[in-house]
């Protein structure tokens, strides 16, 4: 296991307050890793700022991709989802008016090229490609059991669909890392268990190394094979589910009591 | 397999439609069914369907709310008057098109650049401030012959001439819309911060739909200068841009058929007003307010005709299925 | 006819504030109606043109003062202020922001086309209820009606904060641009203030209207067009929902094309607005006072 | 106090509320509990009148309400804490208190109540002339409670007063709530911090896509070992 | 991490062999056709388009029709309107006198008055109904040079003329190549010609020779007549500003002229901004002469510059209060349409006035109404008795008529004065 992704001493402050203090971490290949925390303890900050959706004050991200080790700042989120990091989020963006097909399509945008002409005059390469990228996708949402529903705008699905949509999406980007941020938010019980198989699943087929926010701890517990936990936007505890769930300062911060 | 069978069918009938309306048009033409004032309707029109629909690109699937275009159509008019009153010729004509065209994209790569960094209102205000800008510098320039604007403009752009360019923007407007390229502006439209997580570099694709949008308006600029044969920098100040802006609202934010609908509609609103005077623009007024209170969404909203649709019968906007 | 050049200076810049001054008072109300329901209310310039009709009116044929003209311009203009809101965008206040933008430029072309329509479009002359008197400062001129109109328009200016400021319906009418659903739970009426918002901002144009045309002394169906979209443009530049950043932006294009103006580039004077306009806000994309709302993700 | 009876409750196409009916009793605390998306929100936002239900009632006080208005409903006393604070940021703390007032006339007594509030919070008093954005998110949801506590409730609806706060805000928070109901102000509650709001509540109600899948005493569903599993991160 | 692995649910994409065929043949099969379609796209635009080279609108019936095509909203709507009470009253007159006597046969006039809303392409489309729908046998407008040279193809396909009230470009009525338009005629000045005499003016009898110029900038009068003040004034052009219609304070640029030392203003443009001018000009203490054409000729524009500032103001002008004292026939319209309309008569209406008698004349000489012959007589026209003075058209097509330069003083005409 080597490290893919890793995160020097990163600052960031909106106005006076700081939202992430001096956080460091190190993500691995393959390797499924939970962040948790208290509402408000700078954790999807944390995630906007590995994606490039606000940039840092200070400190720097550097990224192992298929071209070398790259540092992340100074990038454009679009550069580094292109690069191999994808996202969903804590409140769906799904593109809602664009039908299910669509939205995995946007996704995959950067991975083939259409030529002006061939887009505009509709050459036969035109339909070549279109065939073979709405195969690749629908092939992608057949996986997730998605594919009666290529056709139905993203608003139509219901709120659980909606969630796992957002997963293909990200998933369609080919990532080496895939972000969730809360993915089991607005998930009842059974829901909940059947993201956890889905999750796992895609760690596992996918060869890829997830990050996941969430505050179910069942779901954590079971899924994460590390936890880091954020507080008052600094890195409280790193190790595994057992040593979080007997770490003094993680119980006082946030589980409250011990979790069983 | 069947899809792309499926594909050519719907092509196929869409070109069928456009050869049948064009001999439709020009039988009825040689009838003398058609003369000169419904001929005139009919290019007007055309020409609003052009600059339409590439409003449309812009506003309602790009999501970037542009209230200049009447600005970049004044580009095309002027480029075709220019050069076509010193070189009088077909060549002369087709030529000043596409100097239009690269002038308007020139020009909109400058106005876009900074502009669309901004959202919303904002946006509208900026890019009506450049396009009012383009209008005065052409109203202080020697070569546009000022606010006196030019006449005697050789007339290359007749009917049929019209009518394949509205069917040829069309076609390529349609056609970037529903490609990867419009996948990935509507994608920009519905949620710019998800769009730039998919990988989507949305400055630039802004850009695209920016650029592409004024160059069909520089085309319709282009034909109304050599249609109408007579140009003036009043004609593109910010009532045309909001003209425009009206024939793709009450078409439907978002629908390029909508806008074909509503080009036709006003277009014979407009024609039939005229004789009411005074009245005219009273009326028109009031049709709008009520077209809009009562109809909020434009009269197809985000519909479009699709011959897929009608052919396989299903619904686009179908409920959940899953 | 010779001047140095410190007193040109000082009249050009007794000019700026001048029309500034008329830029911000119809800027007010662009602020107000935007600030609380967004949407750029085209037709605020054609109530400033109602108000200059109606004081055409009541001055010819009923004789009114200067002062009640002004104030009854205000409630006219007020009124044709909650009509307009009533039936034309009240219905659409769940709609799509841009049809209630078009249904706003219905509005204002039927009331200027229904205007020309009913009294001609050929410009009137304002009557002239107060003799216009020329004071000398220094050898710089100045008339007792632009001191009249800036000072007016200051007075409307500070009325207005005191009222937003300081009154329980100006607290209401903040409240529900910032958090329309939270003012609801806190029981403030949406509609009536929605309404009183339109009623205040409406009758600051009425006001302008009659300021106006008793400095121009001409006034037509089409006046309210142009100085509409500048006092649109002015209320941006200065940060639109914001009502000492209308006044700012007001001035500053008054003065901007004054200035234009004054060094013989007359023919670019709105290109030099329009200018402005742009680069203020790519360096602040809200205007001089407004606030910049960042998205949440 | 207030009664609820097979609320449905439509969000365009979604059916966010499936028929939910629950009461609350003078004096009372009562939770609703459950996930996001589960219907809680849309409840609360039915009963304050921001929300039109498809069917059903909501009985306050001996009369039907869910046809009338946010500020009719507010007016009856009934005094909702949103979701996300939802402060006027712009205008100066106490300028969000006054507007809590919004619907009271009686200066005597609104100067009571804003005595009453700033002795709840005396943070609030301290930065009575501060822009509210400028305080910390804890001192946003002390504001937001002190400005629904300005119009004398007898009835307050709380959505997720601990979303966002550190954990020390939070037992404040909770502690206020109790003292809040002893003072006479019956409370509905609605949390994702199940354990620490049941710990609290005289009853709660557990809601799951959109119906009420369980009820009982505060201390009932505690005990309940499937409430643990879904809810307590057990 | 190997690339591979994200891509693995790709791996079965492969695509059967008959698949690209098909996709293949149905391209060719499309794109042939696409050119088909161009191809007889093509060929139909370059010879069967149905041109109509009409032989003109022959007029059968009882009644003459003549159509209006006129500004009525929009910027130029106030112009246009007052053009439309001149043509209403002429009309009415015609018709009440029995109407226009074609070949011994009285025949009255049916007006068709249509709206162009001061749009290019909506006079065009008027032009076009009135010429092809309506067959009328003269049109009478537009009122500004934009809208009327909108309208010249389509009458001159129809072989309607169209005689413009006020249309002043100097090539309004020419074609490219210098000929004349043979459809379009003018009863107004050109502006070089007015410009002129008003640059004589200035230089000669004001003895003025530093002059300072504020144009209107939105329209070709302001400009054309500015450019050709410029070119035939002798002395100095100390300062060239212009306006925009609508605008209303002209103070910055009144007070920059201060400091020129100019010892004149001419100001080309229409009453409705001149007046403000005037007014602005003498409230800062402005009172050097201002100078300015036919376009402020208008009773309403010493109501807005106030009667008082409205001294040492000179224009060009056809038609006045002052010249109606001398000409019987400006007298008798000056009476007519005070007791129409209720206000003194402005020049754009006594202009229009004019254009329909013009037409008129001209059925009457060729006693025909069909329009080929109607363009022929009013092309002919010569010393017709006018409101605006003794008319005769050249061969450009323009009216040429006196012209006389009026004084104001407190508001009032107190001089006119002929300049050859």
């Amino acid at each position: 296991m080597s490290t893919i992704l890793k995160v020097d001493d990163l600052v960031k402050n909106f106005g006076g307050l700081t939202a992430v203090s001096d956080v460091s971490m190190t993500l691995n290949d393959d390797e499924l890793v939970a962040l948790i925390g208290p509402n408000g303890a700078g954790k999807t900050t944390l995630f906007n700022l590995l994606t490039g959706v606000i940039t840092p004050s200070s400190g720097a991200i550097s990224f192992r991709g298929p071209k070398g080790t790259v540092t992340l700042n100074g990038k454009k989120a679009y550069q580094i989802a292109n690069l191999g990091l994808a996202r969903t989020f804590q409140n769906i963006r799904l593109f809602k008016d664009l039908t299910v097909l669509d939205n995995v399509l946007v996704a995959m945008t950067s991975q083939y090229k259409e030529g002006l002409l061939s887009t505009l005059f509709r050459l036969p390469s035109y339909y070549k490609k279109e065939a073979k990228i709405a195969k690749e996708a629908t092939e992608l949402l057949a996986i997730f059991d998605l594919q009666e529903s290529v056709d139905v705008l993203a608003k139509n699905l219901p709120y659980g669909i909606q969630r796992r949509l957002e997963i293909v999406r990200a998933l369609a980007m080919k990532p080496q890392i895939l972000f969730l941020d809360e993915p089991a938010a607005g998930m009842n019980p059974e829901e909940t268990a059947d993201l956890t198989r889905l999750i796992k699943k895609v760690q596992r087929e996918f060869h890829i190394t997830v990050v996941l926010i969430e505050h179910d701890m069942s779901l954590v517990m079971n899924l994460a094979e590390r936890i880091y936990v954020l507080d008052h936007g600094a890195m409280l505890a790193q190790g595994t589910p057992t040593e979080i769930k007997q770490n003094p300062a993680v119980i006082k911060a946030y589980l409250g009591e011990e979790v069983s | 397999m069947t899809i792309l069978k499926a594909n050519f069918k719907y092509n196929v009938s869409w070109l069928i439609i456009m050869v049948a309306g064009f001999y439709l048009m020009n039988t009825l033409m040689l009838m003398g069914i058609i003369d000169s004032f419904i001929e005139n309707m009919l290019v007007v029109i055309g020409i609003n369907i052009i600059l339409a629909t590439g409003l449309n690109l812009v506003i309602g699937f790009a999501g970037q709310f542009s209230l200049g275009h009447a600005g970049f159509m004044a580009i095309g008019a002027y480029a075709t008057a220019i050069i076509t009153t010193n070189s009088a010729t077909a060549g002369g004509f087709y030529t000043s098109i596409v100097v239009g065209v690269i002038i308007a994209i020139i020009a909109a790569i400058i106005v876009g650049v900074p502009t669309l960094r901004l959202r919303g209102d904002y946006l509208a205000i900026a890019t009506m401030g450049a396009a009012e800008i383009i209008r005065i510098i052409i109203n202080n320039l020697q070569i546009t012959n000022g606010p006196s604007g030019m006449f005697n403009i050789p007339q290359f752009a007749t009917w049929p001439v019209v009518y394949i360019m509205v069917c040829v923007t069309t076609i390529l407007i349609a056609n970037f819309v529903r490609s990867r390229a419009g996948r990935a502006i509507k994608s920009v439209r519905e949620d710019e911060i998800a769009a730039e997580s998919a990988g989507i570099n949305t400055t630039n694709w802004k850009l695209a739909a920016f650029v592409f949008g004024a160059a069909t308006a520089a085309i319709a600029g282009s034909l109304d200068a050599s249609y109408l044969q007579t140009i003036a920098p009043t004609n593109f100040g910010i009532m045309e841009s909001i003209s425009i802006l009206i024939i793709v609202v009450l078409g439907g934010v978002g629908s390029l058929t909508g806008s074909v609908v509503a080009a036709v509609v006003l277009g014979i609103l407009d024609t039939a007003l005229q004789n009411f005077g005074t009245l005219r623009m009273v009326i028109y007024a009031a049709a709008l307010i009520l077209i809009m209170i009562f109809k909020p969404t434009g009269l197809l909203g985000s519909h479009e005709l699709s011959f897929k649709h009608l052919f396989s019968g299903t619904k686009r906007k179908g409920r959940v299925r899953s | 006819m010779e001047a140095s050049t410190l007193q040109t200076f000082f009249q050009q810049l007794i000019n700026g504030l001048s029309l500034g001054s008329i830029y911000a008072l119809l800027a007010l109300g662009y602020t107000m109606v935007y600030g609380i329901i967004k949407l750029i209310n085209f037709a605020h310039g054609d109530i400033y043109m109602l108000g200059a009709f109606w004081g055409y009116y009541v001055i010819n044929f009923w004789h009114f003062n200067f002062l009640f003209a002004l104030l009854s311009a205000m409630l006219v203009g007020a009124v044709a202020g909650v009509i307009i809101e009533y039936f034309a965008y009240r219905p659409l206040r769940h709609a799509p922001r841009i049809t209630a933008l078009i249904t706003a430029i219905g509005v204002s072309f039927l009331l200027e086309n229904g205007m020309s329509y009913l009294y001609g479009s050929t410009p009137r002359d304002f009557p002239q209820i107060i003799e216009p008197v020329n004071y000398h400062v220094f050898g710089v001129l100045i008339s007792n009606i632009q001191i009249l109109i800036l000072v007016t328009a200051c007075l409307l200016m500070v009325i207005l904060q005191v009222i937003i400021k300081k009154t329980k319906m100006g607290k209401a009418m903040r409240a529900v641009s910032v958090d329309p659903d939270a003012a609801e739970l806190v029981g403030i009426n949406l509609n009536r203030t929605i309404s009183f918002t339109f009623a205040l901002g409406s009758s600051m144009a009425g006001a302008a209207g009659v300021l106006i045309g008793l400095y121009y002394n001409s006034i037509d169906p089409l006046m309210g067009m142009t100085p509409g979209i500048k006092a649109f443009v002015a209320a941006v530049v200065g940060g639109i929902g914001s009502v000492p950043g209308a006044s700012i932006g007001g001035f500053l294009i008054g003065l901007l094309e004054t200035l234009v103006q004054s060094v013989g580039l007359s023919a670019y004077k709105d290109a030099a607005v329009y200018f402005v306009l742009i680069v203020i806000l790519l360096v602040l994309p809200a205007g001089i006072f407004g606030k910049n709302i960042k998205e949440k993700v | 106090m207030l009664s609820v009876d097979q609320l449905v409750v439509n969000y365009g196409v979604i059916n966010a509320v499936k028929g939910v009916s629950f009461d609350i009793n003078e004096g009372e605390i009562v939770s609703l509990i459950g996930a996001n998306g589960a219907g809680k929100t849309t409840i609360l936002k039915t009963v304050s009148g921001l929300l039109r239900p498809a069917s059903g009632t909501v009985t306050y006080e001996g009369h039907e309400i869910q046809r009338e208005k946010a500020p009719k409903i507010v007016a009856q006393g009934i005094s909702q804490v949103p979701e996300g604070r939802h402060i006027f940021a712009g205008l100066t703390v106490k300028e969000n208190l006054q507007m809590g007032a919004f619907l009271q006339s009686d200066r005597a007594n609104i100067a009571t109540t804003f005595q009453t509030v700033y002795d709840r919070f005396p943070v609030l008093k301290e930065r009575q002339n501060q822009d509210a954005a400028t305080l910390s998110g804890g001192e946003q949801q002390m504001l937001a409670m002190g400005r629904a506590l300005m119009s004398r409730p007898k009835l307050l609806l709380l959505d997720e007063p601990s979303m966002g706060l550190a954990p020390i805000f939070i037992n404040e928070i909770f502690d206020i709530i109790t003292a809040i109901k002893e003072q006479g102000t019956t409370v509905l509650l609605i949390e994702q911090n199940a354990k620490k709001a049941l710990s609290i509540s005289d009853r709660g109600y557990v809601l799951a896509s959109g119906e009420v899948k369980m009820s009982g005493t505060g201390s009932e569903l505690l005990a309940n070992a499937d409430v643990q599993k879904a809810y307590l991160g057990g | 991490m190997p690339d591979t692995k994200g891509g693995q649910f790709v791996r079965q994409a492969n695509y059967r062999k008959w698949d690209g065929i098909m996709m293949k043949k149905s391209m060719m099969k499309k794109l042939t056709g696409f050119a088909t379609i161009a191809a007889t796209a093509m060929i139909f635009a370059g010879c069967s388009t149905a041109s109509t080279t009409g032989s003109g609108n022959k007029q059968t019936g009882n009644t003459i029709k003549i159509g209006v095509n006129m500004e009525l909203s929009g910027a130029a709507g106030g112009y246009g309107n007052q053009q439309k009470q001149g043509i209403q009253m002429a009309v009415d007159e015609i018709n009440d006198a029995g109407g226009i006597n074609v070949n011994g046969k009285k025949k009255k006039i049916d007006l068709i008055i249509k709206d162009n809303k001061t749009a290019t392409s909506t006079s065009a489309s008027v032009a076009a109904q009135l010429a092809n729908n309506d067959k009328v046998s003269a049109i009478i407008g537009p009122a500004t040079t934009n809208a009327g040279t909108a309208q010249t193809p389509n009458i001159t396909k129809a072989a309607v003329p169209a005689l413009s009230p006020s249309a002043t470009d100097p090539d309004y009525t020419l074609q490219k190549n210098g000929k004349v338009q043979p459809y379009v005629f003018r009863a107004c000045y050109q502006n070089n010609f007015q410009g002129g005499t008003a640059a004589k003016f200035t230089y000669n009898n004001l003895k003025a020779r530093r002059v300072a110029i504020l144009g209107d900038n939105s329209t070709d009068y302001g400009t054309g007549l500015a450019k050709a003040f410029k070119n035939q004034f002798k002395g100095k052009i100390v300062a060239n500003q212009t306006f925009a219609a609508g605008d209303k304070d002209f103070n910055a640029v009144l007070t920059s002229f201060k400091s020129k030392k100019a010892d004149a203003i001419f100001v080309p443009g229409y009453y409705s901004e001149v007046g403000l001018i005037i007014n602005q000009a003498r409230q800062a203490g402005i009172n050097v002469p201002i100078v300015g054409t036919d376009g402020m000729a208008d009773p309403q524009l010493v109501k807005i510059a106030g009667a008082k500032n409205a001294t040492n103001v000179y224009y060009t002008t056809p038609f006045s209060t002052m010249a109606s004292k001398k000409n019987p026939t400006a007298a008798k319209f000056m009476k007519a349409y005070q007791a129409k309309y209720h206000q003194v008569a402005p020049t754009f209406s006594a202009l229009a006035y004019d254009s329909v008698n013009m037409v008129k004349q001209a059925i009457e000489n060729e006693k025909s109404a069909d329009s080929k012959k109607v363009a022929a007589g009013l092309a002919k026209i010569k010393n017709f008795d006018g409101v605006t003075g003794t008319i005769t058209i050249d061969k450009d097509h323009n009216a040429q008529k006196p012209i006389a330069i009026e004084t104001l003083k407190n508001g009032k005409v107190v001089n006119s004065v002929s300049i050859k």
